[in-house]
């Protein structure tokens, strides 16, 4: 059963407030034509949760479609932080609430496994915990290992709404094989009620089938597959592209102030009607070339 | 001819000097990776490094923007996940040393990379944890490098995103914690914690400081050994290592 | 001209009319394998086959020995592992039908694969739970197919591998499980459930029998619509498919 | 750092009264020639787990090197049932705490992840859970979730000290890949002390370093590695060789009364001095080449 379809009409399945993963780590695999659509489309309310933020939570929240994030901290690597979720939590408009890596990894794990809650040695001592503490008693408790009797953080599981992630090739069906560290992926996708599939490139179910040891994403939880090369542009697709560095550097600078942001998104978001006039606008084929990846080094 | 090196190059040296052969070694990017290259390619060639998003074991030919840059992942061993790194090593107490820079340490080493000011009031937020707090929750001993600077070494810190040894003594322990904190590196000395009261203490000074120096540049008073070293500096190998092979662009040492 | 069928059959063919399109269905070897590729190759093309070792949706061109045997994982869309399909499909809570066969069966469906005899004195070992167990608790609704046999069909099992109701009422929500079997298929007749009592109910009764000759080869009495139906026998394409496409050796319904 | 040694210096290092997790799963990949030698050494008092008790497993028994097992039932599939473990089930010789699939992968995802414990929703109501419960108190316990206030049962981590996997192939650093379905390895080598690696094939550490997604077992984990081809004969390995009908048979029949089975062992393990010396009394090169797996099918 074929579930390809258009970058618009999976963005067109996600209702204002839901809660999405999203695939980013930092500058690689970022959904990031899929979040320039969701504010095309006008969605809002959104929870965004990934283990490390990333580029494509960043625009989200910077175009003001995003009320809470569930993170573990995060930046654009060298070319800069999360500015507009910094600016976000700074203003106390954005519930951000802040784990580590490994607590929000433990959270999708449990979600993926049908777990009710697991026990973590992190966060303990920390003012992180105490924060979270403070904003959601509800996320964290801490119980008594039946077998030692000591004390243990539990955490509750997470379980997002869908899952978006941005892979090198999946088949029409869903099945798709991640290139590359997979950092949280496999697991915010088992914890997601579904998951949409960004392909850079579609394979047959024939070459899916010839290797099944590689298929990271199995296609029964997937609602939507969408093929759109360059989707993560400005950041990386291991083995595919490179990111751009001059385009993020572009996003730092404007992303300092609100008035420089909304220029931004005015003209690589709204002032575009598709990815493909993206694509145009941040110099075409010219300036993508010499992005595409050694096919030795992968980058 | 004395040996030319910089700062940056001695914090990179010292830092892979606490680097033992076979140890599991968990680094941020920056100068750790520095240092665990170094001591890789000397006197440490079993070590394993691990970058916590799913790499084990890289062999860079090009430096990298930070951990999502595939530059850095490149001839793993290993290309897995966080469940795999941060659970099936790490947080199974696997690790031996973590490698951990900050923003702000505190006499105990806890660590902020969270935010600067008044979390109830006006602040800036920066980073957060990331893998740190899983490192420095985890791992059998943490290595700080930080440079040497009062706004950064400070008496209390804005926020403990890291834990070191809190308040001292045992809270560490009581709060359910092993490991801790065994070195703060910067560039002008060398740290360790006293293993009692758990107080940041000066172990060695870099050539070219003197104790006050070091003291009138901290935020707060360490313990200071009754003779205190100089630190050995570099090697010429060291030195050639780091300027040709690990960071020719002087990316990381910059 | 009347079609020719077996026994074994008809009880594949019943098993796969019970799958409907889309849904996700766990399967043990033999006749479960048959009735899931045949529900796939007729009315359930989107159906979604998993084999607890870390199969999904495989497409087998030579029968096996069982699920260890490679021929059986052939052409799959992925290979993984127990986490995977018992974890984080089953276990989460995915698996739309289990399907399962064992040594003896009770009136609430209570499944024992473990072993014949008195566990506290004289028994005989037999296979024991594999997924059995996980499939009965976690799958929405499972399915079981048996020969119809007195010492098959008993009163009192010698041992609960597997879940069914229970003692029947509510006692299987009691326990904490949801889900629970839908249908007993054997050769002679369909069961199902009472809403309520989680009694064991005749559904329907294969061609050829009559309502004793179910009930008298039976160690309990189960509880009998007013009105029995036929089980409506296999069509023509379906006893095709089975030959000559899904067991051309007979290996599965031998 | 080479770890490559012989399978007499491997199983050197395994001290009786030690617990193994193996990597077979009926008659596929199981550790049979580490089983044989194993027994040729007088190792004993063991502890054996597996999610599904396997031909690896029902060897040791019943060559009496085995005091418990931990496993979720097992077989040979269509060849018969585990003879040995079952007769020492029913005789009492044999402790076994018999769990289902799931539960034992939990207990080696738990010890895998340093989890203290972890809650599932099977066992509950049968009768396996009553029999662990009088066998081990200590090994189950029903907590209340935090988050929902129900109740769930929980398993304590398995912790075994030495997992030994047959894989397809390695480098000498104990970096390995597993063919097909990995069943419970992964977990087995994450949860255990150390791991020892069986090949069928030595790659080299660049092979490993070009493919790095496809690495099962990190060397990191691994304490030896041996090169033995047909190490898993009579069972199968994916991609390399078939399971040899007659010789699961041969041993089937064996199995039926402890003096056959004796002679069995006298025959093809104590009688050989070595795997080559077995390769060759199983009817050496003949016999095995037929074996081989169709590049295409992968048996």
């Amino acid at each position: 059963m074929t579930k390809l379809t258009t970058l618009a009409e999976a963005v067109g399945s996600i209702p204002s407030g839901a809660h999405l993963a999203l695939s980013g780590f930092a500058i690689s695999r970022c959904t990031m034509a899929f979040a320039r659509e969701v504010i095309r489309q006008g969605i809002r309310g959104l929870t965004i949760s990934q283990c490390v933020g990333a580029m494509d939570m960043d625009l989200l929240v910077g175009a003001g479609a995003v009320d809470r994030v569930i993170y573990g901290g995060g930046s654009l690597d060298r070319f800069g932080r999360l500015t507009c979720v910094n600016r976000g939590i700074e203003s106390g408009g954005l519930q951000a609430e802040e784990y580590s890596s490994l607590s929000v990894t433990f959270r999708y794990l449990a979600g993926s496994l049908g777990l009710p809650f697991i026990p973590i040695r992190s966060l303990r001592g920390s003012d992180l915990i105490k924060r979270i503490e403070e904003q959601t008693g509800s996320d964290v408790a801490t119980i008594t290992d039946p077998f030692s009797g000591e004390s243990w953080l539990t955490l509750k599981p997470l379980l997002p709404d869908v899952a978006v992630v941005q892979v090198q090739c999946a088949d029409q069906e869903g099945n798709a094989r991640i290139l590359g560290p997979r950092w949280d992926n496999p697991e915010q996708v088992r914890a997601s009620k579904r998951t949409i599939v960004i392909a850079e490139e579609i394979i047959s179910n024939d070459a899916i089938r010839q290797n099944p040891e590689q298929t990271v994403i199995p296609g029964l939880l997937v609602s939507h597959v969408v093929e759109l090369p360059f989707a993560a542009h400005p950041t990386s697709v291991y083995r595919a592209y490179d990111y751009d560095a001059r385009q993020i550097e572009n996003y730092v600078q404007a992303a300092r102030t609100p008035d420089t942001f909304r220029a931004y998104l005015d003209h690589l978001v709204y002032g575009v009607k598709d990815h493909q006039e993206y694509l145009k606008r941040v110099g075409g084929i010219d300036r993508l070339d010499p992005l595409r990846a050694d096919p030795t080094l992968g980058y | 001819m004395e040996l030319d090196y910089t700062p940056s190059e001695l914090m990179a040296v010292a830092g892979a000097r606490e680097l033992q052969d076979r140890e599991v070694v968990a680094v941020g990017l920056g100068l750790p990776v520095v240092a665990s290259f170094l001591a890789k390619q000397t006197h440490a060639p079993n070590m394993t490094i691990l970058f916590e998003l799913g790499v084990i074991d890289p062999e860079p030919v090009d430096c990298g923007v930070g951990l999502a840059d595939p530059r850095v992942w490149h001839r793993a061993t290993v290309l897995s996940s966080f469940v795999d790194i941060l659970g099936a090593i790490l947080h199974k107490g696997l690790v031996d040393v973590g490698f951990l820079g900050g923003l702000e340490t505190d006499p105990y080493g806890n660590l902020n990379t969270t935010l600067l000011g008044d979390p109830r009031a006006t602040f800036r937020h920066m980073v957060g944890s990331g893998g740190a707090n899983d490192i420095a929750s985890c791992a059998r001993r943490t290595i700080i490098i930080m440079r040497h600077e009062a706004r950064k070494l400070k008496p209390a810190i804005s926020f403990v995103t890291s834990p070191g040894y809190l308040a001292g003594g045992d809270s560490r322990e009581r709060a359910g914690l092993h490991g801790g904190p065994s070195r703060v590196i910067t560039d002008k000395a060398i740290f360790g914690f006293h293993p009692e009261t758990r107080q940041m203490t000066v172990l060695s000074i870099h050539p070219g400081n003197t104790l006050d120096d070091v003291l009138g540049t901290m935020g707060f008073a360490p313990a200071v050994l009754q003779h205190v070293p100089y630190t050995q500096p570099p090697t010429r190998e060291q030195v050639r290592l780091i300027r040709e092979v690990i960071d020719p662009q002087g990316m990381y040492m910059g």
